[in-house]
């Protein structure tokens, strides 16, 4: 088989006909995240995008199973899955929680929290699109500082950081913890091939571009994760027992940060109050430094990050 | 209680009654019976486009292709689509001026793609293998050629291969290019071991009309600067300009079409002006590395890594990026080329937005 | 072999979960609860059981992880208490929703503020219409079979099952229980099969999104489970009589048959009620007991068969649903409604938040029943007015 | 029916010892039943707790407290000071204390049967508990069983066995030593 950009596998277990938005990343992210774990798979979803996306209750749009749950509840239905298909002699099943970023940064923290603390036989895969969209684009803590949602209109944009759910995760000390974006299908599958070899508490903060809450065109979602990425907005990490860290990836050039903003409506009124991009400037070199030194005290080199164009 | 028997279908099934239903509520069908294809008001649609080099390119040589051919593991198959157009690449190699590289998308991100070396190198296992193009469907019609420069040489190799029989009548091939006399052998053996009669001595260009249907020469002054006519209907003529070695090659090539389109009784067309090129700003460059230009390409490694810096401008390469994006699962990738499901494409458009080529393209949909 | 064992009523429920083989546990302490699953995470810890313990953050997610279990297709099994069950009520109801056959052990705790630990069934009853069947336990040894009896009808019915037993009454008082024959229990209650389950190979959604128009027949199939419920508990008791030579019903009479005045009960109170019906017989006194062992679902027929024609019956509640009655008063005064000629029904409070119910108690309020006329809205016993 | 009260403070096993008495009684063939009045008494406070022992299983159980008990036990002598222990008991009833003081020393009336044994030396001496805070319950037992004669001692040993978290043997030897040494007011 030629493919000569990627060395994907071709079996699907994401199904067409599936009722996600037209150039829902956060589709396609589940999409890779089976084409990367295989079918013996189960599947917790809790509230969030998803709920709706798979099918109602007569349809099914996954080769795996899946059960809905409550809201907060994705990391403990996946724990008491992985319980119930352990006793039930079907170890090697790999449970996945897929949520979104309401029902990780915000409603779920707790059961996050202790499974992780637990270092629970689970991965646990938030697709973060910055806000609750499934309820109609409202602020979460996941949402980025200068954000408009319907909760923080423009004449009052979102005034925090994003929450740093990395950090929190890792300080939980779980064995693997990986940040991904569709937008790098290859940098993805190999985390979570690498993932699957992993037992315990594995985290996968998948960036997710969602075009409607972002007042973006459909298919500008790929390109605004791809550039999230190459402007440092989300880096592309692995952590490895809280402590070993590894930046991927360095975008070789310059990228101005209003090219990211520019593609999204939710960042239009920023133009006009230039300080506060540089305000998200100063987050992004912060946390950009503070990646680089974890970086160099893990490997004692910055040099074996990845920069490339084209990375894959 | 009801049997439940889990069957998983793509049907649609109407639910009517309660025995419809599992007792516990679970999903028993797949999610195809949505033909979420109907969401779509834009449908993403696989069409070639025209690269800026192969419109610079006098002899209009699919330059996407063979590269794409070649870099794929098929360089005959690569070396065959440059004699469609290019009669004598290694004369090319080693004389054309090269406005593809002029024109080419990659000058502007690093260094333009060596195309002619790759090219010549290409075309060079035509002749180690003996390859030719097909041949157009015969006419059963004679054509002669009369004249020994590059242009008459190009001629008798299209008429050829538009399906004439051709017999060119040439005392001194490809005259005044300085060639050494193994080039000239080389080529004219070329020729002949394709099917090309080839007499070595000059003709008066009148003295053939009754024995043949057509005659093509260099030797007498032209009408139609665009159809090659003279004002015998029967006799085509093109003269090198010598100052491009691939227009003049051209020349022939035009001559024989339009010996062509007379010989099957068609209107003579002049070449329409080629399709829009894709542009440097239709190129998605995240796609691509920085690589240093091999100007010279010796071996077929040398030739793959060039060959992979081409953009490959409006041609499908196979890269995979539709496939890989598509949220809906709705491409699927059968031999080696993306299959649009259109049942179930959404028309997001990230597909177009990402193929880093435009190669495909977003066409409205009409109700 | 069977032997007996003293044992409080809390470990009683942890040697029912163990004899039931429950495949998953998931807890979080919360007194007086917290003994039953320091018992079975010991008992996993040995090896007596084949179990994964999962010890969580909450209540919340002690449900949320059983029931993951349960949808795997384990037996799963938790325990809790007042603000623990409180804090589980969204999952109750995901647990009875997804039609998942879970058993839990709720020791009835008041609800705070102010703070209590001891006693009441407002905890329990306030899940009333989640969709769990509820068996409110007398003694250590019903703990026990109600753990085992109830996953028995659970897995056949497909709703889950919570028994309710009293904080510290019952959970920390200890008595001899006897505990059954492995094989025995294991023939009364065989593995659990799962009709639908989250495994790999089966690619079902469970619980996904449901319109309109599928939405009520989920709904009328549940009800249709708890209807059917009602006689697999008689046909799964019936058994277990036989089996263990334990009679149990929905409801349980004592010295009814001549009863002039009955006096309705649930949980441990039962038994002070009992002596003193007892002794109010050796008094002469036409009087009987009703113990209310199954709220959920409710006993309709029991009850009527059980009431009808009475001269006066007093139901005893340990609860109070404010604003309206006692919860067991209002269900059975809802029941009897259609029976004629009217039977009247007089509604004591007593007890909330462990206050002690003694035989004293249980007689005074007879004498108050047989004196009284009109029927009160609402008449507390040991209020301090 | 005979229903049993015991005084003590917590973490000197007060409920345990309640307990390891309804045990010891089902192991002599009783039904027999033990509660604590609260459940959440705190280390030092105040902790009653009961046990009721009656034939058979058949005879009516009653889940209230009991208030009229008819023998008490005190397992920390400073309660008497402060709690009226001897309130409901039956006539003719048992006081059980545990104390150095012999039982004549304290102030019972006479309707009442009064025995004392040096629980908190005997529970030292066997290395139960600290030397601040003796675990007086199992010694206490063996004086509750010799005075009474409710349960066996050979009951009690059984029971004391199987309960006792830890140092089972020393707590038999302590309630047998009890057992030996309780003092009965003349």
């Amino acid at each position: 088989m030629i493919m000569r950009n990627w060395q994907v596998p071709l079996e699907e277990n994401l199904l067409e006909g599936h009722v996600a938005c037209q150039g829902c990343l956060g589709a396609l992210a589940m999409r890779l995240m089976l084409k990367g774990l295989g079918d013996n798979v189960a599947v917790a979803i809790p509230a969030c995008c998803w709920t709706i996306i798979s099918g109602d209750v007569l349809y099914h749009a996954l080769k795996v199973p899946v059960f809905h749950t409550a809201f907060e509840t994705a990391a403990i239905a996946a724990t008491g899955i992985k319980a119930g298909l352990t006793m039930r002699g079907k170890k090697d099943t790999t449970v996945l929680a897929w949520a979104g970023d309401g029902g990780t940064f915000d409603i779920g923290l707790q059961a996050i929290s202790g499974a992780a603390e637990r270092n629970e036989d689970i991965i646990y895969a938030v697709y973060d699109n910055e806000a609750y969209m499934n309820t109609g684009i409202q602020r979460s803590s996941a949402t980025p500082y200068g954000a408009w949602t319907t909760t923080t209109p423009a004449k009052r944009p979102e005034d925090k950081p994003k929450k740093d759910i990395i950090e929190i995760l890792a300080a939980h000390r779980v064995p693997y913890i990986a940040t991904v974006t569709p937008a790098y299908p290859e940098d993805f599958l190999r985390k979570v091939k690498k993932a699957k070899e992993i037992k315990g508490f594995r985290f996968f903060h998948i960036f997710s571009p969602c075009p409607p809450g972002w007042k973006m065109p459909s298919d500008y979602s790929v390109q605004a994760a791809r550039l999230a990425v190459q402007t440092k907005v989300f880096p592309l990490l692995e952590i490895e027992n809280g402590e070993k860290y590894t930046i991927n990836y360095e975008y070789p050039k310059e990228v101005p940060l209003e090219d990211y903003l520019k593609l999204q409506g939710r960042f239009k009124h920023l133009f006009k109050t230039p300080e506060k991009i540089e305000v998200i400037k100063e987050q992004i070199k912060k946390r950009w430094e503070y990646l680089v030194m974890r970086h160099k005290l893990t490997h004692g080199t910055t040099d074996n990050i990845v920069r490339k164009v084209f990375y894959k | 209680m009801a049997k439940e028997p889990i069957e998983f279908t793509d049907k649609v099934v109407k639910v009517e009654s309660l025995n419809d239903l599992p007792e516990v509520p679970v999903s028993q069908r797949f999610t195809l019976v949505n033909k979420t294809g109907s969401w779509r008001n834009v449908r993403p649609v696989l069409e070639e486009q025209n690269a800026p080099c192969q419109n610079a390119c006098p002899l209009k040589v699919w330059v996407q292709s063979f590269i794409d051919l070649l870099t794929r593991g098929k360089p005959e198959e690569g070396a065959i689509e440059i004699l469609r157009n290019n009669p004598f690449p290694l004369l090319t190699r080693k004389l054309c001026k090269a406005k593809c590289e002029i024109a080419c998308n990659r000058k502007k991100y690093d260094a333009p793609v060596s195309i002619r070396e790759l090219e010549g190198f290409t075309g060079n296992i035509a002749y180690e293998k003996g390859l030719f193009p097909k041949r157009e469907e015969s006419l059963g019609k004679k054509v002669a050629v009369v004249g020994n420069s590059e242009t008459m040489m190009s001629a008798a190799y299209f008429a050829y291969m538009y399906g004439m029989d051709v017999t060119l009548y040439a005392s001194k091939p490809f005259d005044g290019l300085g060639l050494s006399d193994d080039e000239v052998k080389r080529e004219v053996d070329r020729l002949k071991k394709w099917g090309i009669k080839v007499i070595e001595e000059d003709k008066d260009p009148d003295t053939l009309k009754s024995e043949f249907d057509a005659v093509i020469t260099d030797k007498k002054d032209v009408e139609n600067k665009l159809t090659f006519q003279t004002q015998d209907e029967k006799i085509f003529a093109a003269k090198p300009e010598r100052k491009d070695i691939s227009r003049d090659f051209y020349f022939g090539k035009r001559a024989a079409k339009s010996v062509w389109q007379y010989l099957k009784g068609e209107e003579i067309t002049k070449d329409a002006p080629p399709p829009r090129a894709v542009s440097f700003n239709n190129i998605v460059t995240d796609y691509f590395e920085p690589e240093d230009r091999i100007d010279t390409i010796n071996t077929m490694e040398e030739a793959i890594a060039e060959g992979n810096r081409c953009f490959s401008c409006g041609h499908c390469n196979s890269c995979g990026n539709c496939y890989v994006f598509c949220p809906d699962a709705a491409i699927s990738w059968v031999d080696d080329f993306p299959v649009v499901d259109y049942d179930y494409c959404k028309g997001c458009g990230i597909c177009v937005n990402e193929c880093p080529r435009s190669v495909l393209i977003l066409v409205p949909e009409r109700g | 072999m069977s032997f007996k064992k003293v044992l409080t009523g809390n470990h009683a429920v942890s040697y029912g979960a163990t004899s039931a083989r429950v495949q998953v546990i998931s807890a979080y302490p919360i007194t007086p609860q917290t003994t039953i699953v320091e018992l079975l995470s010991e008992i996993v810890a040995e090896g007596k059981l084949d179990a994964i313990f999962v010890n969580v953050e909450s209540e919340h997610s002690a449900m949320s992880a059983c029931i993951g279990a349960s949808a795997a297709g384990a037996r799963a099994f938790t325990a809790t208490s007042a603000q623990g069950l409180a804090l589980m009520h969204e999952m109750l109801h995901w647990a009875a929703g997804a039609r998942l056959p879970i058993v839990m052990a709720n020791v009835n705790r008041a609800m705070a503020p102010p703070w209590s630990i001891w006693t009441e069934q407002n905890d329990s009853l306030s899940q009333r219409d989640t969709g769990w069947m509820q068996f409110y336990v007398e003694s250590n040894q019903e703990a026990y079979d109600y753990v085992i009896i109830a996953y028995k009808v659970a897995e056949q019915v497909l709703l889950p099952a919570m028994l309710v037993l009293d904080a510290f009454v019952l959970s920390h008082t200890s008595e001899p229980v006897e505990i059954y024959d492995q094989e025995k229990v294991d023939e009364f209650l065989p593995p659990y099969e799962p009709k639908f389950a989250i495994e790999p190979g089966k690619p079902i959604s469970y619980g996904a999104l449901s319109k309109p128009d599928t939405y009520m027949e989920f709904r009328y199939k549940m009800q249709k489970a708890m209807e059917k419920a009602v006689d697999v508990m008689e046909k799964e008791m019936n058994l277990f009589n036989e089996m263990f030579g334990r009679n149990y019903g929905l409801v349980e009479p004592y010295m009814m048959d001549d009863a002039d005045y009955v006096i309705v009960t649930s949980g441990a109170m039962t038994s002070t009620a009992r002596a003193a019906v007892h002794e109010m017989r050796e008094e002469g006194k036409k009087v009987g007991l009703l113990k209310m062992k199954t709220f959920r679902p409710f006993p309709f027929k029991k009850v009527r068969e059980m009431l009808k024609g009475r001269k006066k019956v007093a139901v005893l509640d340990r609860n109070i649903s404010f604003g309206h009655h006692g919860i067991f008063y209002e269900e059975i005064k809802s029941a009897m409604y259609p029976v004629e000629p009217k039977v009247p029904l007089y509604g004591y409070i007593l007890g909330l938040g462990g206050r002690d119910v003694t035989v004293k108690d249980i007689k005074e309020i007879y004498e108050d029943l047989v004196k009284r006329e009109e029927m009160e809205e609402i008449i507390w016993k040991g209020v301090k007015l | 029916m005979i229903e049993i009260r015991m005084h003590g403070r917590g973490g000197q096993g007060t409920v345990v010892a309640s307990k390891v008495l309804a045990d010891a009684a089902f192991k002599d063939g009783k039904y027999a039943q033990s509660f604590p009045q609260y459940g959440v008494e705190r280390r030092g406070a105040p902790v009653t707790a009961f046990t009721r022992i009656a034939d058979s299983e058949k005879d009516l159980i009653v889940r209230s407290f009991i208030y009229e008990p008819d023998h008490v036990v005190v397992l920390d002598p400073t309660l008497l000071a402060t709690q009226n222990i001897l309130e409901g008991l039956k006539k003719g009833g048992w006081v059980i204390i545990n104390t150095p003081e012999s039982p004549e020393s304290f102030d019972i009336p006479k309707d009442y049967r009064v025995a004392t044994v040096d629980a908190a030396s005997i529970a030292i001496k066997w290395r139960l508990g600290s030397k601040t805070q003796p675990i007086v319950n199992t010694a206490i037992l063996g004086a509750f069983s010799k005075v009474t004669g409710i349960v066996s001692m050979d009951a009690l040993e059984k029971a004391i066995l199987e309960n006792a978290p830890v140092k089972k043997e020393e707590n038999v030897n302590a309630a047998k030593e009890a057992f030996e040494s309780v003092k009965i007011r003349s």
